[in-house]
């Protein structure tokens, strides 16, 4: 509330913003150019993820299907019909969204953890799909071969392909944004609190869970898309689901709820795994676990939402207790 | 072979970077990952123990990576070591998925990939390229050799279980081609889901089949053939009358059922730690340095090594282009490979395989000794014709 | 049962039922809640429902707004049938309802609680390409209903934290903001000091207009000031129906429901 | 066919035992234990370490490794889970999922990845004659076991005063408090005894299966589904749709084995097309 | 019986009690009145020890001479203090008959009730009673939630407003219990907002306002100034 009370008001906003894309722009100057991409990549797909999870209190994990899913779409797309590569990006994005709705149709009646185990099932079955359904999707070896290239123009080096991709990241970041702070954001924080009383005020609440859930989709499969052409090929790996853990262990990273936090959330992640690949650690799983548990135990308002509360909190002091955005509660006893 | 020395200028960056990208977290962590590192390091070694001054290259370094058997990462890394890391060539790769996307990566910058733990054939197939080589062994290899012996053996039918996915359905097809050409007939062919740990219903299935087969061949891998395995013997298919053929058995394996659950067992590997002298003394070092006896995977990865050290050595410089020419053709034999030749045309490694049967464990006569070798099928059999997709 | 009384004033037998229940049944796994059910509603009264403790007033208000589907029977909003219908489709068709149990949006303020009520009926709560400045149209209003129900001065802070009469009060100023052809109230007193429920007495008489109100209620001297009609249900069947002054000394109310008359408040 | 059922049937087995422990854990604590299929895990190699560093047999570690797990499940509760409960579910599903990655990852550093040997115990080594058919000793061993302990638990949940104190503490810890009643008692021993189901699976797996670090990651995912397909936070459910499933899957991959994977999933689609609560659900589940 | 002093409470920085002091001897039945908001139910909670998870809490409580201030809920409960909720407080998951067999009994008061007497009390609990907890009517679960307290046998009853909802006849119901719960000893403090039915079952009446204790009445206060009181508070 207060954040964007604050980025009307104008200046630290507008301030947030200018530095945020500032550093989308140097960030291939500062980091290995691919990890740069990664980066960008991951950090819509977690704002996709946030927008369920923090303002509509789903949490999807399954979101891997859209963002592989798409990635197999955009890649089939670049793959046999040439066309030019945004364009397969959106065709990705489209069927991400197409995707979404049956098995949208299907969860969203559900809330809660059930939410998430049946997404969670869902997910799975598309990676079996994949893995089975050779001809397509090469199965375990993958969707190779992607080109990479705009009318002609080679963008094979990571560095140029960053700058080619980094326009569909902020165009979809601005998206997310934009819906948060609509009144359909507004409509979908009301179901998140309290769906009954939505329902009575007239809100078809499944209806709306199942739009945000395909645009959310939409976003994630956009993400995939620039992924899939971006590294050149699509892998079962995008559709499995330590995937769609992965993008949820970032928002919560960055802060549940703050659509931005996500972003440092996969700027983090994505170093340190690309640290721990040349560290000559084997244990990946314990650093990243350890990671997750310690977010989860002791900074629950994840990296930006700790920021955001603090900075709140020095502004009105007895603001800080009302705040419980950024850490949802156990919904009261279940009233009739 | 000693070639032109001193080249120092033709050396890039000044020295020689040896890269191993592998799997030191996940499945493969135990047939490749870090120990692999140490078998690459014992080729430096002799390399610069045999050529001393003589050497083009004057300093090697090895670096390392772990793609974490996901294609994205090696992806990433494939490209930091080359352009960061200024290797000159990555070796081992397991996974084809990421095999392929190394291999990409390799054509895009113009610089050498040696491939070992893969198994799929495109990588000499549809997917090669001018800087991609493919050593050890392909699924080609291990179906080859067991379906062609066993049938030629007197098992005429066969019920094939394969898991569902790229490997399992490639070794199925070799397999079934195979054993139809030494006149035997598949009787049915399942698809197993991946991963799995209740085979039970293919194993009731297998005796009731019609005409019954005499061998079941299974394709599994890793974690699913030791269940299906412990399942084949709980439901006494060998008493039965159906004998069991692996498409891929890793040392390991035999280890974690134990050698009496695979007893008799038959399959065709690359390399035996117990070969021959040769093989056995390689082992002995590898074992001096690391305490345990090699998986065949880390001598190929010590035979890729050193056999690029040489060709650097012949060429007199690092180039990838020159190294590429060397390597094209060339014969060899080493601690690993006999009657070597790295085929011109798709860069894939020939060279002799051995048709091996599990020992029970009254007949192993020490640690890890499981294996004993029923015949060498000799390199011109062992490996499939050349695709004629690949065009290099 | 139901039968037209005699003597109704302006709001008699005669002018049309908005709302039309006709042999509404509802069974919980064998136990029928709601058991045939007549009922009518007349356009532009307020018709009380009371009744002992679970004789299923609240899960008749449930069957009317949709909350519950009947097991058998009809609702009819003028021509419309209402059964099978969800809530929010019910909603929309002009059936607003609050909540005997409170229910509100923990971290939304009453102010953004009125407004989402008041954007319901628009379909602006689709455009998710707009931005939700698009809602203050509906702050002026928002304001004026808050006002209305004394919450003026806690337009700003999260319901979550509003005491109990507050939360009240809000249920009732979202149902108004939905401005319903049918105002269903499920014991909007209930918690309620004696001055704030004059308040809301007030406040009903006041909204009343252009519209039909039904009330469950168990304040008697609320149903004694606002309704033309009573309906007293028991065991999930209407016991007697009728204006308040003839039910009140029905003996079969008084020892089903009332009791000693002197206590009734 | 009626042998493949029955093959169907122990299958279903790990999968009724493993959905209990996690719907245990869900009805009681309303926390979905991701971490389920790394306590299987950890089940199979106790019996394995068991047999191999300590020359205990397999009967010795069906009785000793689950209630050490449980023990390593009630310190888990008490240091961490406990401090999740009260907030959104969501926390602790997320907790769990950290500490399954870091007990798989554990038991690769000090195992590796391969598969660890474990023999059948020899007492049960050979074949019952179940009148129409003959099968291997163990499986049977195994469904009879797991049938008496499934039936055992939903007993003591729904008929005793154990299961109806755990119910409440779960619903409102507060005022089962302000009752008089010391939740934290409770509540930490049911998380135990969860881990200790799923421990119990694990050893009874450890014979039949490839037992490797992997081992329970996979299988949770389908666990899940049966839970969904049976019914959210409905225990008989849980246990019902997982031998349900069991026999699907064994007649999948007779019938149709290369869909055999995505018909459980599709199972749970329809099941929740037609019962959104699953086919044991309560409806507030749903909502 | 109990003694309350200086206790004052927080929900983050916002005070909602402010140095009350209050007592009530064994024996009486006592209520709290005041307007919505003044901070009657936040005072039933501190005495339950339940508000940690709010906010801060100074004060001292004590129970029968005993300082039970640091006591955790359930340790109350055992030292014979029951509570009914204002939001009554009935489990979904437990079937009528088992949220009323779920409280311990104390033995410190009068006899805890037997599932008998509750039944006869509140018959349609009986026929109920094989139902969810929260299918009930929102009346019969405030039945539900004062007869489970009943059944503890505490001998110091805090109800938060238990009358809320329900029926006249069950109203005089309650009277009557708690009247017959007063002659078997027990002692019970009582939020109430129907001032009529407050003066018929209680001893003394506490006003609360903002937080504070405004002023102490009994009965015949309340009936004469009857008309102040309810402009004053709004009651
Ligand atoms: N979902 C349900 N499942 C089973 N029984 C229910 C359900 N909802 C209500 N009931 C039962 O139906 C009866 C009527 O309940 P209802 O809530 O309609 O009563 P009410 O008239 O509103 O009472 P009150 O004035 O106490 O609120 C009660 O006996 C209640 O137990
Ligand atoms: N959870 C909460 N968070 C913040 N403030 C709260 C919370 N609960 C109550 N308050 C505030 O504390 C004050 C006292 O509330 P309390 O619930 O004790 O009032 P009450 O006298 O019981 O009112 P009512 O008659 O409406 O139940 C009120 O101003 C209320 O807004
Ligand atoms: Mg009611
Ligand atoms: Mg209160």
């Amino acid at each position: 509330m207060i954040l964007s009370r604050m980025a009307r008001s104008g200046r630290s906003g507008r301030m947030l913003l200018v530095i945020g894309i500032f550093v989308a722009l140097v960030l291939p100057w500062m980091i290995y150019p691919p990890v740069a991409l990664d980066i960008a990549c991951w950090a819509l797909f977690a704002a996709a993820v946030d927008l369920l999870l923090g303002f509509t209190g789903l949490l999807s994990f399954g979101h891997a299907a859209f963002w592989g899913g798409s990635a197999y779409c955009t890649g089939l797309i670049a793959l046999h019909t040439g066309m030019p590569f945004p364009v397969a990006i959106l065709g990705g994005a489209a069927f991400a969204a197409l995707l979404a709705v049956p098995i949208g149709y299907l969860s969203v009646r559900l809330t809660g953890i059930y939410f998430a185990m049946v997404t969670l099932a869902f997910a799975q079955m598309i990676y079996f799909i994949a893995n089975q359904w050779r001809d397509v999707t090469g199965g375990e070896n993958g969707l190779q071969g992607i080109p990479r290239e705009l009318f002609g123009l080679d963008l094979s080096e990571p560095f140029y392909f960053y700058y080619a991709g980094l326009p569909f990241v902020l165009a979809g970041l601005f998206a997310a944004w934009r819906i948060v702070r609509s009144p359909f954001g507004r409509v979908l924080v009301s179901i998140r609190d309290n769906p009954a009383r939505a329902r009575a005020l007239g809100y078809p609440v499944d209806r709306y869970r199942l739009l945000a859930f395909v645009l959310s989709a939409a976003l994630s499969g956009t993400a995939g898309g620039v992924f899939a052409i971006g590294h050149g090929f699509a892998s079962l790996e995008g559709v499995y689901w330590t995937t769609s853990g992965q993008a949820v262990m970032m928002v919560v990273l960055g802060g549940i709820g703050t659509l931005w936090g996500g972003a440092i959330g996969a700027a983090l992640v994505v170093q340190l795994q690309d640290f721990l690949a040349t560290a000559g650690f084997e244990e990946t799983g314990i650093v990243t676990g350890s990671i997750f548990i310690v977010i989860v135990l002791l900074f629950r308002r994840g990296i930006w939402g700790t920021a955001r509360h603090l900075l709140a909190s020095r502004r009105r002091p007895d603001a800080a207790s009302g705040d419980t955005a950024s850490e949802p509660r156990k919904p009261a006893g279940t009233a009739a | 072979a000693g070639g032109p020395g001193g080249g120092g200028g033709k050396i890039s960056d000044g020295k020689v970077v040896l890269a191993v990208l592998n799997d030191q977290s996940g499945v493969y962590a135990d047939t490749s990952g870090r120990s692999t590192i140490e078998a690459v390091k014992m080729a430096v070694a002799e390399y610069q123990a045999e050529y001393g001054d003589k050497a083009v290259a004057k300093k090697i370094e090895v670096k390392d990576a772990d793609h974490q058997n996901k294609p994205e990462i090696a992806n990433s890394k494939a490209q930091e070591l080359y352009d960061r890391q200024k290797a000159d060539v990555i070796l081992d790769v397991p996974t084809s998925s990421a095999a392929f996307a190394v291999a990409t990566i390799a054509k895009n910058k113009k610089k050498v990939f040696i491939d070992v733990g893969a198994a799929s054939t495109e990588l000499e197939g549809k997917q090669c390229n001018k800087y991609t080589f493919h050593y050890g062994y392909n699924s080609y290899m291990l179906a080859h050799g067991t379906g062609t012996e066993v049938t030629k053996d007197g098992a005429k039918n066969w019920y094939i279980v394969y898991p569902d996915y790229a490997f399992g359905q490639d070794m199925q097809k070799t397999f079934a081609a195979a054993v139809k050409a030494a006149g035997g007939s598949v009787v049915k062919s399942d698809p197993t889901p991946f991963p799995n740990d209740n085979f039970s219903t293919f194993l009731l299935k297998a005796p009731g089949l019609n005409p019954k087969p005499q061998v079941l061949g299974t394709m599994q891998a890793g974690g699913d053939l030791v269940n299906l395995v412990k399942q084949y013997n709980e439901y006494k298919l060998r008493n039965k009358g159906v004998g069991l053929a692996v498409g891929l058995l890793a040392l390991s394996d035999i280890h974690s059922l134990g050698p009496d659950a695979l007893a008799g067992t038959r399959y065709t590997d690359m390399w035996y730690w117990n070969l021959d002298g040769k093989s056995r003394a390689w082992a002995d070092k590898f074992q001096a340095k690391t305490g345990k006896r090699p998986t065949a995977n880390m001598a190929a990865n010590y035979s890729a090594a050193l056999q690029y050290l040489e060709a650097v050595q012949r060429g007199g410089t690092d180039k990838s282009d020159e190294v590429v020419k060397q390597l094209e053709g060339h014969r060899f034999e080493d601690a690993f490979a006999r009657d070597a030749t790295i085929r011109a045309k798709d860069h894939l490694l020939l060279h002799d395989a051995y048709l091996s049967q599990v020992k029970p464990s009254s007949e192993v006569k020490e640690p890890w000794d499981y294996v004993k070798i029923l015949k060498t099928i000799p390199a011109s059999e062992a490996f499939q014709q050349p695709d004629p997709s690949c065009d290099l | 049962m139901g039968a037209p009384m005699a003597g109704d004033r302006e709001h008699g037998a005669l002018s049309v039922p908005v709302l039309k229940a006709r042999d509404l049944v509802r069974e919980f796994r064998g136990f029928r809640a709601v058991d045939g059910v007549d009922l009518d509603v007349a356009e532009g009264g307020v018709h009380a429902l009371v009744g002992p403790n679970g004789a299923g007033k609240t899960t008749l208000f449930n069957l009317l707004t949709g909350f519950l589907k009947p097991t058998a029977g009809s609702v009819r909003l003028g021509e419309q049938e209402l059964a099978g219908r969800s809530p929010e489709a019910i909603t929309r068709l002009g059936v607003a309802r609050s909540f005997q149990i409170t229910s509100l949006f923990a971290e939304l303020t009453p102010h953004q609680h009125v407004e989402l009520a008041l954007a319901s009926r628009t379909g602006l709560g689709w455009r998710f390409w707009r931005s939700d400045r698009a809602l203050a149209r509906f702050a002026g209003r928002a304001g004026e209903l808050l006002e209305q129900v004394g919450l003026s001065g806690h337009g700003g802070v999260p319901a979550g934290s509003l005491s109990y009469g507050s939360k009240r009060a809000l249920e009732l100023a979202l149902a108004l903001a939905l401005d319903p052809k049918v105002l269903l109230l499920d014991e909007p007193t209930a918690g309620m000091g004696v001055e704030d429920v004059e308040r809301t007495i007030e406040l009903i008489r006041k909204i009343r207009a252009g519209r039909t109100v039904i009330l469950v209620e168990h304040n008697m001297n609320v149903v004694a000031s606002l309704a033309e009609r009573v309906t007293v249900l028991q065991h999930g069947k209407v016991l007697i129906e009728g204006p308040y002054a003839e039910i009140r000394h029905d003996s079969r109310v008084i020892t089903a429901y009332l009791g000693d008359p002197h206590a009734a408040r | 066919m009626l042998e493949q059922a029955f093959n169907g049937l122990v299958g279903g087995a790990f999968y009724a035992l493993l959905a209990l422990g996690l719907a245990v854990i869900f009805g009681m604590l309303g926390v979905v234990n991701l971490a389920h299929g790394a306590f299987y895990m950890l089940g199979a190699f106790g019996a394995f370490i068991a047999l191999d560093s300590f020359g205990l047999s397999f009967w010795a570690a069906l009785v000793l490794v689950p209630p050490l797990l449980g023990v390593a499940g009630i310190v888990v509760e008490r240091l961490f889970v406990r401090w999740l409960t009260p907030l959104d579910p969501l926390y602790n599903f997320l907790f769990t999922f950290g500490l399954a990655l870091i007990l798989q990852d554990l038991m690769k550093r000090e195992y590796g990845a391969n598969s660890q040997p474990y023999p059948r115990p020899s007492a049960l080594s050979g074949t019952v004659d179940l009148g129409l058919f003959t099968y291997p000793a163990y499986q049977v061993f195994v469904l009879a076991v797991s049938v008496v302990v499934c039936g055992a638990v939903w007993a003591v949940l729904t008929r005793t005063r154990v299961g109806v104190i755990i119910r409440a503490a779960t619903e409102r810890p507060e005022l089962t408090r302000a009752l008089g009643i010391d939740v934290g008692r409770w509540v930490t021993p049911v998380f135990g005894f969860g881990v200790a189901l799923a421990a119990f699976a694990g050893v009874l797996a450890a014979p039949m299966r490839a037992v490797n670090p992997l081992m329970g990651s996979d299988l949770i995912i389908t666990v899940f589904a049966v839970v969904v397909i049976g019914g959210l936070g409905s225990v008989f459910g849980s246990v019902a749709a997982g031998f349900a499933v069991g026999i699907v899957s064994a007649l999948g991959n007779y019938y149709v084995p290369s869909l055999s994977q995505t018909l459980v999933f599709v199972l749970m689609a329809a099941v929740l097309l037609w019962r959104p609560a699953g086919l044991f659900g309560r409806e507030e589940a749903s909502r | 019986m109990l003694r309350v002093e200086g206790l004052s409470a927080w929900y983050g920085e916002a005070q909602a009690l402010r140095e009350v002091s209050l007592h009530v001897d064994a024996g009486e039945i006592v209520t709290l009145v005041g307007r919505n908001g003044a901070g009657k139910t936040t005072m039933l909670r501190c005495l339950m020890g339940l508000h940690g998870s709010y906010g801060r809490t100074v004060g001292t409580i004590s129970l029968l001479g005993e300082d039970i201030t640091g006591l955790a809920p359930h340790r109350r409960a055992r030292r014979g203090l029951g509570f009914v909720p204002d939001d009554r407080g009935v489990y979904a998951t437990l079937s009528v008959e088992e949220n009323l067999t779920l409280p311990p009994a104390t033995k410190l008061g009068l006899d805890p009730w037997p599932l008998e007497r509750v039944y006869e009390a509140f018959p349609r609990l009986r026929e109920r009673r094989r139902f969810a907890g929260t299918k009930l009517s929102g009346g019969e679960q405030q039945m539900l939630a004062l007869a489970r307290v009943l059944r503890t046998g505490a001998r110091l009853l805090l109800c938060d407003e238990p009358t809320e909802g329900l029926s006249p006849l069950v109203v005089q119901q309650i009277g009557d219990i708690l009247r017959e719960v007063k002659a078997a000893g027990v002692t019970v403090l009582l939020i109430e907002q129907n001032v009529h039915f407050a003066a018929t079952v209680a001893d003394r009446h506490y006003l609360l306002a903002e937080g504070r204790i405004v002023e102490a009445l009994d009965n015949d206060q309340v009936r004469e100034r009857e008309d102040e009181l309810l402009d004053y508070l709004g009651i």
